[in-house]
């Protein structure tokens, strides 16, 4: 569970099909929550969010949920947690990275990791994610070289690895549209007859988007096996998530005849369980369902962004006492489940990653003048024929010409 | 079926049928395209022998439907998808834009996104608001897509068969009001590149360019033509992305004067990009500047207004005296 | 109230300001409506459908509903009788007359009228109206002239009329666009403090667009006073509701935080007394509700449509015993309300509607060739004016050419 | 503030508050416009003084913002719209295309929508995938829509408060990678019409046409050539709908060759159009074919290419010298 996500797959990574597990017709979806709840707070500490699915309290507690039970090993707690640690060295890594000009923006998810990996180590091998731009822990838990996620923030590729080798879409910027996308794989996916679910990642600003409203609608009307995973950190840039909706977002699916939920983004063990059940409502044929892990964006929206000009330190500050990697580690200390050497054999694994991650970044070629014009089209197309092949002439015209005219006095 | 006449919308029933015969993979998607078989037809038949999961009635919503077509596309599906009128493919100009076109390039080559977007397009049929527009410069200029337009049932027929063989998403223009215009089709034979300009009547005189519904009007301005004496020839481009460019070379070369037609206004329409590469490459053989016969700057008119908006028979010669009078 | 439409207004149509009646602030909406109401049946009876406010029977008989009091005066009753005859008849006409040849297309709103009339009818005359392409009755009550309606299906124009003189925008074709203009304009009026309302009509179909889904996001977030009035009438021309949506669409409201209540929309008091409750709602600063109209388009999607392709007769047959008229009718006529001679009256002003609706179209001149020239901008344009001037003169060219050269031989 | 030396982006913004203290209907409206000024601060400030009511936040959705700003505008207001980034106004096309452009003539003139949509667009900053996009003409293509494009801080800001005040519709396209670029501008001149081109630059031999961030790039290159011996004017176009093409037709009438630079891809650019268009005025005039130097047929590549794919001073100055060569 916890292997580095480097790991080489070779296992065809779509489900076989005619697992008949995936009943036809849709049932009936429902949710119990009540659509008149009381308007979101901004800052309403978690605890205090009464429909918020808990199973770890930010002191370290286990507390039960009737709905979400979950057992897990000591082995799958530590796995979690060296999950957690790593990815956010990684993410911390990359944002020095930007700073020292390595790369020219980096979109941290510091505060998310629980969201992430918690979510993304519900799924299986055949399961299909749909990213944003932020899923750098799911893409951990997808086994996605984290380097490769570099790349694009470096200005070298706008999305450095192969989807299909991960099951692991690439980053979608555009706000919503991967939605439809992972809907429309998860029809694929039922017309396969396979029994494989599809994750499609959104945040709180994407839950606007009309994208996003039409993505519950196919996925209801087709009974698509899809799991909305929307991470609402409070914050769509410089907006607050009253900016989008004056409910809780969770509550949006049941308009659309899917169950939604609500769960403390910062719980670990919360995220598993849900995106668990979430998966599973998918896999036997229930179609879709929306799941709210509420959570915070620690850090600026981007290392582009300043948030000090529109949120006050204190929020920030009240979010710090619900770290999700503090209070799993304050549970597998009480518990006994780590000792020493497990937290110090993390830390060293992080300063590789991170060390790693260093050397590939630098190490990274900027790509050839000519691969503007490859991949352009997958057949070809007559007219990057004759702009490449002009281009290429125009290139060498520097090369033959001698330290005159217009070409050397140029210069960009 | 070879050697059958039939109109291009049967044409492309045709083509769609045999493709989804021959790929299980291949789906039909849009707003009445089951039941129905949509509003002009062009799919019936099809749920009825294919069944509702490969002939799919989808919610009212564009950007739903292509967005969706593209997911179906990553897990290995070959989505057709229909949009209704020409007016109402603009809900879906972002998917089709920001992510069917630049996904294969994204993914640096790693996905292809193989879905076929079918528009019947343009005006002539007296239709209200949005039924009537061609917006091929807003698919044409933008890099990842392959725009074509068949002017007849043969090249229908294979120009479909073709798009959805290509593994890049392809805009099809169907020219709504030829809907019903009737060729021998020969789904045995060998179709040229699904890319290539065809020269649909030879001339010396002059050259006509078009594609889709003014095909027919510049053969039979040329026939017009022909009868005061002047030899013109007819171009049927076929395809607006790429655009053949060396076919029209060849023939421009030969007549020394170019005039491009289509319904789409002139101003940035396909014709600019004709006029302006044409010339760059006959800069020596023109004898006239390039002419463009189009639409005008202004929203497609009320149907009354239609045939005065529309480029007809008048106003291709008028175009055609100018240049000859050079 | 039941004045002709075509009477000639003379107040002006916005609301003055400074009512003081709107609450700056968001009151919580809610709504009492589950989600997890069983997925509605296609066929089903009104009556059998719980949620459905009715306060008429089929059988014309009054039942009473604890949210949706209403006592209309005799007066009132004739008037709302009156306008569904008198805008069935003239929906009848204008199906007729396209037969004839003189209009290309119509949308017959035939089995519509009760939720057209009596949700116009809610309306006062500062009111604002966005509606689709179907809303003839609605036109009717805000005094559109009828005739006007029919321009743009004969060809002549786009829209005939001046939103400006009834608070009736143009029709819309393009699905849903109109929603997000009404929540706009009621952004508007929030502004200028006025209290008066907006209504978006839209249709089963139309919910599905992502534009409809940002309009309930927008109005909710600014608490705009708008009703999204909904006519579920079964169909999107081929496709019944269930394509759209697997619960009933009134229940979407609640997910963005407003309440949503579905009607029978065959029932014109019903109509009457929920869309009047809407616009309360709207004025008193709660912002946004959505009302669904539970009715069945009894004719063709429009006159090029074949229906018989796609539904069975008994259905349309099933809802003949809904007649929204009849009903009224039954009402009326048990109660006394209406003598002979109003019925005759009505028919006679029927007869004299269709009559001067026919002669209307006839009389209607097709635009001058260079309109197509005319109001492309406000500001003008040298490119519209090159073009102009270029056609005009290639007009004129025909004029002054003999019978010879290639201008002869042509002919579109 | 006569004569006050500021950048492009603090005109802009100068202008939206000139325009908002003069006229309470004007709005302003977005994502991140308000508390955060906009992601380029050129909103900053504005909801500080004019209020929420007025610098308005919205969610994050641009079809919605265009659509509710079209029912502002119905409602008697002017909703000044940000479109955060080039690459993201495609949710909102439908709206401007179908809804926007096409309102007051669909009225026959009876309504008005005054809305201006501000788009920070083209290349040259570095960023990720969609926000360094030209796509001035899906916008310049369809009627009923005005293009402008500043090059400088004082046309930025009278531009600026002329498309405010105008009655239709204007993409209003901010030069980004330009933003901090200074010169004089004096609030209380009279400005020349919005959509007149200017003579940016005096020569003799060779035309340049361009606008927004390229008439930077267009006069290095005349400087350039100028140490050679070639002698180039430089026009700012400043208006992609209308093009002013009289101004055009009268510097190449004079200069006999034109060369028209855009970061748009070449194929159906503003270039196509003003080559078509100028050849056909100038057809005895040209010494050369109007040459083009654009973007490629391809996606806006990944920063670390951008300067290949943008044109840059070599290349403006090797087609120069290819048009002074014939
Ligand atoms: C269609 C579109 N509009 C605008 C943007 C610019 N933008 C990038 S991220 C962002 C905020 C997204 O907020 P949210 O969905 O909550 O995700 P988060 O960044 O909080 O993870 C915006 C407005 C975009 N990328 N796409
Ligand atoms: C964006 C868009 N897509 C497609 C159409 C074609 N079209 C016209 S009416 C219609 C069905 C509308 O159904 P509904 O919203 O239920 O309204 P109704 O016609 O039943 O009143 C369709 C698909 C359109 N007008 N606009
Ligand atoms: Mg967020
Ligand atoms: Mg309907």
């Amino acid at each position: 569970m916890t292997v580095e996500g480097t790991a080489a797959r070779s296992t065809p990574r779509r489900s076989s099909g005619g697992t008949g597990k995936r009943a036809s017709a849709a049932k009936k979806a429902s949710t119990t929550k009540s659509a008149s709840a009381a308007k979101k707070k901004k800052t309403a500490a978690a605890p205090t969010e009464p429909q918020l699915v808990q199973l770890l309290t930010p002191e370290g507690e286990r507390v039960e949920h009737p709905d979400y039970a979950i057992d897990p090993s000591p082995e799958e707690l530590r796995g979690l947690y060296r999950d957690m640690v790593l990815t956010r060295r990684f993410d911390g890594e990359a944002t020095a990275l930007q700073r020292q000009g390595e790369l020219g923006l980096w979109a941290s998810l510091l505060g998310q990791e629980a969201a992430q990996i918690g979510s993304a180590r519900a799924l299986r091998d055949d399961d299909y994610v749909f990213p944003t731009y932020r899923e750098h822990g799911v893409a951990w838990c997808r086994g996605v070289d984290p380097t490769n996620l570099l790349g694009m923030f470096r200005g070298v590729n706008n999305g450095g690895w192969d989807p299909n080798s991960n099951n692991f879409h690439l980053y979608t910027i555009v706000i919503g549209s991967q939605t439809l996308h992972a809907t429309g794989y998860a029809m694929g996916v039922a017309k396969d007859g396979g029994d494989s679910a599809v994750v499609a990642y959104f945040g709180d600003g994407a839950s606007s988007q009309g994208d996003v409203a039409e993505a519950f609608t196919f996925s209801a009307v087709y009974n698509a096996p899809v799991v909305f995973f929307c991470q609402n950190n409070q914050w769509a840039i410089s907006e607050p998530a009253e900016r989008q909706s004056r409910v809780p977002l969770y509550q949006r699916a049941a308009g659309y005849g899917f169950p939604g939920v609500r769960v403390d983004g910062n719980d670990v063990l919360a995220c598993l369980a849900v995106t668990k059940a979430a998966v599973e409502h998918a896999r036997s044929g229930q179609g879709p369902m929306l799941v709210e892990a509420f959570t915070y964006r620690m850090g600026a929206h981007t290392t582009a962004d300043d948030p000090t000009r529109y949120r006050r330190a204190e929020e920030r500050e009240s979010w710090e006492a619900k770290d999700p990697i503090q209070r799993l580690r304050l549970l597998l200390e009480r518990e006994k489940l780590v000792d020493q050497e497990f937290l110090d054999g993390v830390e060293e694994e992080a300063d590789a990653l991170a060390k790693r991650a260093r050397e590939a970044v630098r190490a990274m070629p900027n790509p050839d003048s000519m691969a503007m014009f490859e991949h352009v089209y997958a057949d070809g197309h007559s007219l990057v024929d004759e702009e490449r092949s002009q281009y290429a002439e125009y290139l060498a015209s520097f090369a033959t010409e001698p330290e005159s005219g217009a070409a050397a006095q140029g210069g960009k | 079926m070879a050697g059958t006449r039939m109109p291009i919308a049967k044409a492309i029933n045709e083509a769609l049928r045999g493709a989804m015969e021959d790929d299980a993979k291949v789906l039909v998607m849009g707003e009445d395209v089951g039941k129905l078989g949509g509003v002009f037809r062009v799919t019936d038949g099809l749920q009825k022998d294919f069944g509702e999961d490969r002939v799919i009635d989808t919610p009212l919503a564009e950007s739903g439907i292509v967005g969706t077509a593209i997911g179906l596309a990553l897990s290995g599906y070959r989505p057709v998808v229909e949009i209704q009128f020409d007016g109402f493919v603009f809900p879906a100009y972002d998917q089709i834009v920001t992510q069917l076109a630049k996904m294969h390039a994204r993914a640096l080559g790693k996905v292809r996104v193989p879905v076929v977007i079918r528009i019947p397009y343009a005006g002539g049929i007296g239709a209200v608001e949005h039924h009537s527009e061609s917006p091929e410069t807003l698919f044409a200029h933008v890099a990842g897509l392959k725009c074509v337009s068949p002017s007849n049932a043969a090249d229908a027929y294979w120009m479909m068969r073709q798009s959805i063989e290509c593994d890049d998403p392809v805009i099809f223009f169907e020219p709504k009001r030829r809907y019903w215009d009737k060729a021998e089709v020969d789904t045995e034979s060998t179709p040229g590149p699904l890319h290539g300009a065809r020269i649909a009547r030879q001339g010396s005189d002059l050259t006509l360019a078009a594609y889709g519904p003014m095909v027919k009007t510049c053969l039979e301005a040329a026939n017009a033509a022909e009868e005061e004496g002047s030899s013109v020839e007819v171009v049927d481009m076929r395809s607006m992305s790429p655009i053949d460019f060396d076919t029209l070379q060849r023939s421009v070369e030969r007549t020394g004067r170019l005039v491009v037609v289509h319904e789409a206004p002139v101003f940035l329409g396909t014709g600019s990009e004709v006029a302006a590469r044409i010339t760059e490459r006959c800069f020596y053989h023109l004898e006239a500047p390039v002419l463009r016969v189009g639409g005008f700057h202004a929203p497609y008119p009320p149907a009354r207004l239609e045939d005065e908006y529309l480029p007809g028979l008048d106003r291709v010669l008028d175009a055609v005296d100018r240049a000859l009078a050079y």
